[in-house]
């Protein structure tokens, strides 16, 4: 796919710890639309976030690092910038907006202060100029009075209004493609909202491709156009939101689906569960990593472990994956 | 749950690495080296020839004097081992006693924080803290009227403040878990809670602290038995060193060197003992 | 009055205040009101849902219900039994009736004691059976939760967060309580191993006939389990209602915003939601009258006036009550 | 005026402090102290001479007179005179304590100064070689004694044994020359001394800020390393830097300069503590405790002031 605006090619990361090394992502593609919005979804230590903090070349090394694998932004190669290059990526063409909204921002400077540094840096502004650019994006993210809220240090904002000053800035530099790693998990509900409205008003505006890294489906289901669905360190599979919502393929995100609490009309005697527990990095079974879990695994799945396969738009890894509902070519 | 995991408690998983650093191995090597020759000085085996006058005057290192003689004709090498005995002595009563004091202290203060007991140990702390050091030593001692353990008693009194502060910062913290809170809610009686739940999770502080105080110890007994406020009876590194000055200024300097290595030696394995048993015990990476 | 229909818990007036220390001698200049005047009851062998959002005074109201915050006002009645009356030692040993499932299962456990030492301790405590019996307990309940022998000897660490909520819930069991409190049980675990412990939790509800106070951030998760539901705003009960018609039918502005804020997960259902304007208020200075009115739709003048109480709906049937001057 | 109110509270908390340390100093100095009668009169006095020295040096008097009259002396920074030389304490400490200070400062200021430029470094590249260095370095300054430090010091500069290029002891200090000579071997010392601890205590302060979500922030908008490095984990690590440069002031001035002055013979504050400390000199050792201990209670209010600066988040409440 040429024309996509980033592409992941057989990612893999690794991380040493003390037990031994573990691959934090281990074989991770996809490609990205510019101007799409993908979600890129799995519970907790899937490597969802390990995923978009490569692609920013964040790794924290020691005591991780990228093993191998490609990512292009636009073709060009990513994992071989060095680090004075990578900054001239960093907040320009690629930004990102972290979960907690509470510790992100520098507390001993101003919005103000963080805010003009990222525009005098990457559009050469004078600081006048940023600081009108600063509070004008501010107002697009629904601050009340900007041009005082804009001298106001972090912590004297609530997590909402800081998730807010995280976008205004994260978009300020109009950049190609927006990682927004659990933007709205540390939130409220009814603040979760409003957040995220306002961020897909604004993408929608600067026509901004985005990765929302999420572990809510519903998240992805009401902002999403495509997902990605993370299990161990691999990509089970991936779909237009339609078909992965109407018909999930893989035994997991059809799982992962059944058991997201939500308001039902009618009260089930039991909730639908994936059985076991996440496997451990370390001692991942031979075959499929989901295999231990899978009503579905027999002994193909436990020798041999399947790979992403793509048709039409529907990728799925899985020896019995649910059968194709046709697609919309 | 993966079933070819180790069922350890953290305190086994601190020891499988402990054992795994090359360089704490080394130095808990050096450590127990030095501590089986001060066990030799106590045990009468080596070292008893340090007091007695009858080599000439600054030999040189050989056969018969290992490391030559100081000013008076004493061995250098017996004193510099008796020294040994000296430094553990101190180290260890220091070292045990504040921790225990510290611990004990600090476990009160942070239990009870916000409250009177609370706010009377921090002034106690506050107070000794604000002693400048040497002058309590000398003021301890003239009130202690020559008691050999002035000094000891003095270093116990003000290090337990640091071991203190630590720990009462970490039972704050711990108050806030929800184990804690479980405790309370199946009725458990608050000294048990303190005592079973709370003081066990600082042993990690104490054990680090511990290491860190018995260098302390030696360094402070060092400088004060210089400035004559410390050993009073025996021989110690500092005394070697105090007595050494003068010879310095006549080129002789084997004595300033044993002393000074052998306290080197021994400085340097304990702290680098203590590096490795913090990083063996932080609790962030062995929960990990 | 008859055993059957009459609450096991009832919970009348409780407010829990903290002060606020400043000024020159650290003199208490305010009060923070975490909860307000709550009253609610919780029937035998029945889930309460306490709904609302963080800051809102749930958690606080569940732990001064069990007295591990001491409470400001108000009484607490378990079973006949006032707890908020009793003296120190009589509540030790009423703590054998009300338990406490928490939400952090990486911080409820006692790091340095084995699975068994941990369930062991409360029975030693109130010195319940022999030690051969104790075991057999803790066995028992380690089977009831979904786990087998071989754990016993197990430090927390090495547990993932299902397993030890499951620890924590029978630990939570060892004393035969007739109440739990669980607060946000279930909030720290993935989705798939959150509906696995829902599950436990409503089994051990219909199979011991245990009261619960199930206390959540979110209205979905509540909905699975609970026979009534209470939501909170800024220290205050503003709707209680049955399950079903609090979800069918909601009537507090605040729960239905709370409901239509909730992501769906259905592509094809995107609709139009009520995004609430600002941020809850700091519970320091909560606004005059009704405490969601700088962020109600639906304000009007009155609602700055006067404090709505929580009233029965006129036409219900069901026992709905409301706080709210709409109504 | 918060600032002043604020101060002017810390002050009040400060005096318990300031009791406690003199009530015990007190104690253990004078109360229980050595009886300095036969010291004054010899041992063949008549119960009359002695009763009335007795009654001179005041210990006829009840303990809490005594220690009424020593809080008065503090207050009015009038100390009375020094038992060996009858000279004025309040003289003999202003003519030793610029000593100590020109003596002291510049060890400790560059001490700081080194180590938090090493530390800087040392976390920049956590885990590599230079890391390694620096941290391997520091264990092995730790573990040499200030008493080693400073004799090897004197022998390899200053003696006829080694480079001879500096004085042995003393301070003839009339000129800016003179100066730099007393000064260059003692400032080494204390800098090497200071050094190992000072940078591995600010590594770990940086370490641990730069593992702040606000570090990766800053990062993940392309901040270069010296901004990352002095904007945002330096000027967010002001906090416990301050609170250890503040907090070691009061030791630096009597503890460093009491070891330094009477090795190397300089006639500072430290000396002229430590030659109280050797003949029991009361007069002076009481002053030198009680304004330490007021010097204590002003780094504390200084203290929470300058965080009050460098910390938005910090109310003086």
């Amino acid at each position: 796919m040429s024309s996509a605006l980033l592409s992941i090619r057989d990612l893999v990361v690794e991380f040493s710890t003390e037990r031994g090394r573990v691959r934090a992502i281990d074989g991770v593609s996809f490609d990205l639309a510019p101007g799409e919005t993908l979600g890129l979804v799995g519970e907790s230590g899937c490597g969802k976030t390990v995923t978009a903090l490569a692609v920013l070349g964040l790794i924290p090394s020691p005591p991780g690092r990228i093993l191998s694998g490609s990512i292009r932004l636009e073709g060009r190669e990513l994992t071989r910038l060095g680090e004075r290059e990578y900054r001239h990526v960093r907040g320009k063409l690629i930004s990102m907006i972290f979960q907690e909204p509470m510790t992100a921002l520098n507390p001993v400077l101003t919005i103000a202060t963080q805010m003009t540094d990222v525009l005098v840096r990457h559009q050469g502004m004078s600081r006048r100029r940023a600081r009108d650019r600063a509070v004008e994006m501010l107002a697009l993210v629904g601050i009340p009075s900007p041009e005082k809220r804009i001298d106001d240090y972090p912590h004297q904002m609530s997590g909402g209004m800081r998730q807010r000053v995280m976008i205004a800035m994260a978009l300020s530099c109009n950049p190609k493609l927006l990682l927004a790693d659990e933007p709205t998990t540390a939130l409220d509900v009814t603040t979760q909202a409003q957040v995220l409205e306002e961020m897909v008003r604004l993408q929608e505006r600067f026509g901004t491709a985005v990765i929302l890294v999420t572990h809510d489906l519903g998240v992805v289901a009401e902002t999403c156009r495509r997902a990605v669905v993370m299990y161990a360190g691999r990509v089970v599979e991936e779909a237009p939101v339609e078909c992965l919502f109407e018909q999930p393929r893989h035994p997991y995100t059809e799982g992962l689906l059944a058991s997201i609490p939500r308001i039902r009309e009618e009260k089930l005697p039991e909730l639908p569960t994936i059985p076991g527990s996440v496997p451990d990095l370390l001692h991942l079974p031979p075959g499929c990593r989901f295999a231990d879990r899978c009503p579905r695994a027999d002994e193909l799945c436990r020798r041999r472990e399947p790979k992403l396969e793509l048709r039409c738009d529907i990728a799925v890894a899985c020896h019995h994956p649910n059968r194709y509902a046709g697609c919309r070519e | 749950m993966n079933r070819s995991r180790e069922r350890t408690s953290l305190w086994a998983k601190a020891w499988y690495k402990l054992r795994r650093d090359r360089i704490g191995m080394i130095s808990l090597g050096v450590v127990l080296l030095y501590f089986v020759v001060a066990l030799g000085v106590w045990l009468g085996l080596w070292g008893q020839g340090w007091s007695q006058v009858e080599g000439p005057m600054w030999a040189p290192p050989g056969p018969k004097y290992w490391l030559g003689t100081n000013i008076i004709g004493q061995d250098i090498f017996e004193r510099a081992l008796y020294s040994t005995r000296t430094a553990f002595d101190v180290g260890l009563v220091v070292a045990v006693l504040s921790t225990l004091l510290g611990g004990l202290m600090g476990g009160l203060a942070g239990y009870f924080s916000n409250r009177w007991a609370d706010e009377l140990i921090l002034w106690l702390m506050g107070v000794l803290d604000a002693i400048p050091f040497y002058l309590f030593v000398a003021a301890l001692a003239y009130a202690l009227q020559g008691n050999p353990y002035a000094m000891h008693i003095a270093m116990i009194a003000t290090f337990w403040t640091t071991t203190a502060r630590l720990v009462r910062g970490e039972v704050i913290k711990l108050k806030q878990f929800e184990f804690v809170e479980a405790a309370r809610a199946i009725g458990l009686p608050r000294r048990l809670i303190l005592f079973r739940h709370i003081l066990p999770n600082t042993f990690h502080i104490l054990l680090v602290q511990a290491t860190i105080v018995f260098v302390g110890a030696i360094k402070s007994e060092v400088i004060l038995s210089f400035l004559g406020l410390g050993v009073t009876d025996g021989v110690s590194w500092g005394l070697m060193i105090a007595e050494s000055t003068q010879e310095v200024q006549a080129g002789h300097f084997s004595n300033f060197v044993t002393a000074s290595s052998f306290l080197f030696v021994l400085v340097m394995a304990f702290n680098l003992f203590a590096d490795a048993l913090q990083d063996a015990l932080d609790p962030r990476k062995v929960s990990a | 009055m008859n055993r059957e229909t009459a609450p096991l818990l009832r919970v009348e007036g409780l407010s829990k205040h903290f002060p606020v220390r400043g000024g020159f001698f650290r003199r208490v200049t305010g009060w923070l009101k975490a909860v307000d005047d709550v009253s609610f009851q919780i029937a035998h062998g029945q889930t309460f849902g306490l709904v609302g959002e963080s800051g809102c005074g749930k958690s606080t109201l569940g732990r001064a219900i069990l007295r591990l915050h001491e409470p400001t006002a108000g009484r607490v009645i378990l079973d006949g039994t006032e707890i908020t009356a009793l003296p120190r030692r009589a509540l030790t040993a009423a703590r054998r009736r009300m338990q406490i499932i928490f939400q952090d299962p990486y911080a409820s456990l006692s790091p340095r004691r084995t699975v068994l030492q941990t369930l062991l301790e409360p029975m030693e405590v109130h010195r319940i059976g022999t030690p051969r019996t104790r075991r057999e307990k803790v066995l028992e309940l380690l089977h009831i939760v979904g786990m087998g022998p071989e754990v016993l000897h197990r430090y927390p660490h090495e547990f993932s967060g299902g397993q030890r909520q499951r620890i924590g819930i029978a630990r939570a069991l060892t004393l035969d309580p007739r109440f739990i409190v669980a607060d946000e049980a279930v909030s720290a675990l993935d989705v798939s191993v959150q509906s696995q412990v829902l599950n436990l939790i409503a089994r051990l509800q219909r199979e011991l006939g245990i009261s619960f106070l199930f206390i959540s951030h979110d209205l979905a998760v509540v909905q699975h389990i609970s026979h009534q539901v209470g939501v909170m705003y800024l220290g205050r009960l503003v709707e209680i209602a049955p399950a079903e018609d609090l979800y069918r039918d909601p009537l507090h502005p605040y729960t239905r915003a709370l409901l239509s804020a909730i992501p769906v997960p259905d592509p094809k259902r995107r609709r139009k939601r009520i995004v609430l304007q600002g941020d809850v208020p700091s519970p320091l200075a909560p606004p005059s009258g009704c405490p969601f009115r700088t962020r109600c739709p639906e304000a009007m003048p009155l609602c700055a006036e006067r404090a709505p109480r929580l009233t029965q709906r006129h036409d219900g049937r069901a026992p709905h009550r409301v706080a709210c001057h709409l109504y | 005026m918060e600032m002043l109110q604020y101060a002017l509270r810390k002050l009040i908390t400060g005096i318990p402090l300031i009791l406690g340390v003199t009530l015990i100093s007190f104690l253990l100095m004078v109360y229980f102290g050595p009886d300095k009668t036969y010291d004054l009169i010899g041992k063949n006095a008549t119960p009359e001479q002695i009763a009335e020295i007795r009654h001179q040096l005041g210990y006829d008097r009840p303990f809490l007179t005594r220690y009424l009259e020593y809080l008065k002396e503090l207050v009015t920074l009038d100390f009375g005179y020094s038992d060996s030389t009858g000279e004025r304490v309040s003289s003999i400490l202003k003519r030793t304590i610029p000593i100590s200070l020109a003596l002291v400062l510049p060890g400790f200021v560059l001490g700081n100064l080194l180590g938090i430029a090493l530390a800087l470094a040392a976390a920049w590249y956590r885990g590599r070689w230079l890391d390694k260095l620096i941290m391997g370095g520091s264990v092995v300054g730790m573990s040499v004694s200030f008493l080693i430090v400073i004799i090897a010091f004197q022998i390899l500069l200053s003696s006829n044994y080694g480079l001879g290029w500096f004085p042995v002891r003393g301070w003839n200090v009339y000129d800016f020359g003179d100066y730099l000579r007393y000064v260059t071997v003692p400032t080494l010392a204390t800098v090497f001394v200071a050094l190992g601890y000072n940078t591995r205590f600010y590594r770990a302060v940086f370490v641990e800020e730069m593992g702040r979500d606000h570090v990766r922030t800053a990062r993940a908008f392309g901040t270069p390393p010296a901004e990352l490095l002095f904007k945002h984990v330096l000027k967010n690590a002001l906090i416990p830097i301050i609170t250890r440069i503040m907090f070691s002031i009061p030791f630096v001035v009597i503890s460093g300069a009491l070891l330094i002055e009477s090795y190397f013979g300089i006639p500072g504050v430290g000396l002229v503590t430590y030659d109280a400390i050797t003949t029991g000199d009361q007069p002076v050792l009481k002053a030198v405790v009680g304004l330490t201990a007021a010097l204590f209670v002003l780094v504390l209010i200084l203290n929470d002031i300058l965080y009050k600066v460098v910390d938005p988040r910090v109310s003086l409440k």
